[in-house]
């Protein structure tokens, strides 16, 4: 263990959703452009402060997609990824499916941030199927935003509500995308996906030690 | 050719042949051709395969065309939503058939069929369960799917507005699959809300060129 | 021989690049999409009848294109493929080289009517270069008209200058594209090029006879 | 990231570096980025392969860039013109290796670069001298030649007009290669004849995003 490289505060208690949020919304670089994902990610947008010039991108066709619509500001030809009604704000463009997913997947997005059910130590992503034999698969945009953009940031609880592991040393769900993970923010640690391994950067309750018990894989700080 | 100014959807719908591939724009009801899906459950063409982003909500639109037993296989991004029930029933009973492709995928795809590219290796989707039996190809260290071409017969699309040959705008993420799937059907039919005279559109913020629209149909309801 | 199926006038002369442009004209339908190559090509929308309701393409990104530009009217960011200052009919688009192109390889064009130093009996067509040893290749959108309109029509005299025939049983020069080309309209003749062989559909001076002894290859009626 | 409003053409070629793909918009004069190309003749990166659509008229431009030996390599489609000498004495020497792209297949390989796609598969020059050593493959019936991404590391393109944020519209034809190129390349740089207000541009008309925009010059003579 490396107490300058990884931050451990044993006071402070498992991040909630919108500490997670606020965490995430910490890291994203000033002027940024940012494609957060359909359910928690979309949490993101509200801790990113006003002057921080980050762009966001929905992927049906919209960049600088403003906050929900309220009231009469709701216009069905508006919505975000999630079909819920967004509003555009200045210096906003939009353009059709094809060249939306070309910015995507051309690596033009500085940052994605993605749910997860499982991420692996490789950095596999496995969000868009449970494997389920009845499920009925439906992917979306999930495989499009896990490849294409320069970094990817999963947000998630580290445990299933029943105490399983999310990140894994290999991903049992059906995968997403491969190697696609750069950065892993959880209700007790986050953690980056390198070359060498699974890296500690800061925990919030647990010791590294603690952590390194409860997971089936080898932590680095 | 030039392009036909539909009084009504069933004149806009004329002509749909059973076994046609059937492109169907929205993205949720945003650029939804609501008229037209309508037109074509009266107009009766069966044995379809539908290519749209979902695979209907509710008991209306595309969902109602399924409820009929009229579309043979759906080719989506994601089917499976809150009120997707039609959808879910007929695949579970095994009567509709599902090829899931990814959101960017299936409009490259039609992208293709447009522009004339005979295939393309996208990294989209390489080592996950959709690229099963695809060919792929390591480029630049990267894993490949080859993408083939989805062509439609017919494309089903809203837009905003068009002018009377037939170009088309379209109004803010209403756009979304719109342009792609005009550029690769044979026959493309767009519900608009308003017809304009020619000249009335800025030919610099022309979205879709007249040169791939067939039939313009009018919102009745506009 | 075949009358009934082949026209032709022992008392007309051979035409002219403006009769051949005319006869072009002729033959493009009500409301088609066209684009003409640079060169002699471009003769062809002289002769199109103001109610024809021809739409013109240029590759440089342009539909509903107008007659070229005079005087005042004349703009450095409105050219033809020729870089020729040209006008905008009431009803035009404009669009980047990328989906012009697409527009073009995708099969969208009705017609394209090209120049060319041969072309053969399969529909092969060299237009692009002559294949001299020192000649700088330059090629720049002949091969994607050739392959993308769904009929592609030659405009071009029968025999160079020195007689040489420019319809052949096989091209010697650089191909532009394999089995691209539907109509060949020369000075002396009309030819349809079909899955059987080449076909005369008009002649404009000699016999079909004639012409079948000046040419290297099999003529049908 | 956010985009930098340059005062001077020298700043905004800064940082070019020797070995460089430049990608050079502009078809004939229109859309030519000419003080974009004057700065990089002053900046020196030398060493150069340049992709733009032609090689250079008369003696300003790229053809002046040209003359001074620091290119090593263009790609284009159609370097010969009446007044393209600085190349072809260039050429006829030995000095400068060209690859000729069929004009489409150009602006599609840019486009693939920009849009993530590994290669495709193309018609365009099948069983022509252009498509000699690269894979082809029957799709079909019909035979297709294998295309890879052009990327650049630097794009200079001419717009029309930009909002503070970066997004670009461009004017008539001049549109051409710009907002292919723009999509292409690591660093890219507009040239345009005005900067307005962010919001001064309808969303609807924006061709080039502001994403793929990182240095902006108000043209001198503007």
């Amino acid at each position: 263990m490396n107490p300058d490289r990884t931050s451990v505060d044993a006071e402070r208690r498992p991040l909630g959703k919108h500490d997670i949020a606020a965490l995430i919304a910490r890291d994203i670089p000033q002027g940024a452009f940012v494609n957060l994902g359909i359910g928690q990610p979309t949490l993101v947008a509200d801790h990113l402060p006003a002057d921080s010039g980050v762009v966001l991108h929905t992927e049906n066709g919209l960049l600088n997609m403003g906050p929900a619509a309220q009231g009469d500001a709701i216009d069905p030809d508006l919505t975000n990824a999630g079909k819920v009604p967004v509003t555009e704000l200045p210096g906003a463009a939009y353009f059709h499916h094809a060249d939306s997913f070309a910015m995507m997947r051309g690596g033009h997005l500085d940052i994605c941030v993605l749910g997860a059910f499982q991420v692996s130590a490789a950095g596999d992503l496995a969000n868009w199927h449970t494997g389920a034999p009845d499920a009925i698969p439906a992917v979306g945009g999930a495989m499009d935003l896990a490849i294409g953009a320069k970094k990817v940031f999963v947000m998630m609880t580290l445990f299933t509500k029943t105490g399983v592991p999310k990140l894994v040393s290999g991903c049992t769900y059906p995968l997403t995308g491969l190697a696609c993970v750069d950065r892993v923010y959880t209700d007790l640690a986050v953690f980056d996906i390198t070359p060498r391994g699974v890296t500690v950067r800061e925990t919030f309750g647990p010791t590294v030690d603690d952590l390194a018990g409860r997971l089936d894989l080898p932590l680095l700080t | 050719m030039t392009v036909r100014l539909c009084a009504h959807a069933d004149e806009a719908v004329a002509g749909i042949q059973d076994g046609s591939t059937v492109l169907v724009g929205g993205f949720g009801m945003a650029g939804m051709p609501v008229e037209l899906i309508d037109g074509l459950i009266r107009q009766g063409a069966k044995d379809l395969t539908v290519v749209s982003n979902n695979a209907g909500n509710g008991d209306s639109g595309l969902a109602a065309l399924l409820a009929k037993g009229r579309v043979r296989k759906v080719i989506c991004s994601f089917p499976r939503q809150a009120d997707s029930y039609v959808f879910d029933g007929l695949y579970r009973a095994g009567d509709i058939e599902l090829e899931v492709v990814p959101q960017g995928s299936l409009a490259e795809r039609m992208r293709a069929a447009g522009a004339g590219i005979g295939a393309f290796f996208c990294p989209t989707g390489a080592g996950t369960l959709l690229a099963e039996g695809k060919e792929t190809r390591v480029i630049d260290g990267r894993t490949h799917v080859l993408e083939y071409p989805i062509r439609g017969d017919v494309a089903l699309i809203g837009a905003h507005r068009a002018d009377r040959m037939g170009n088309l705008v379209y109004r803010k993420t209403a756009r979304n699959f719109g342009p792609v799937m005009a550029t690769a059907a044979t026959t493309v039919i767009a519900q608009v809300r308003e017809v304009v005279d020619t000249g009335m559109i800025d030919p610099e913020s022309v979205v879709t060129p007249s040169i791939y629209v067939d039939r313009v149909l009018q919102e009745a309801s506009a």
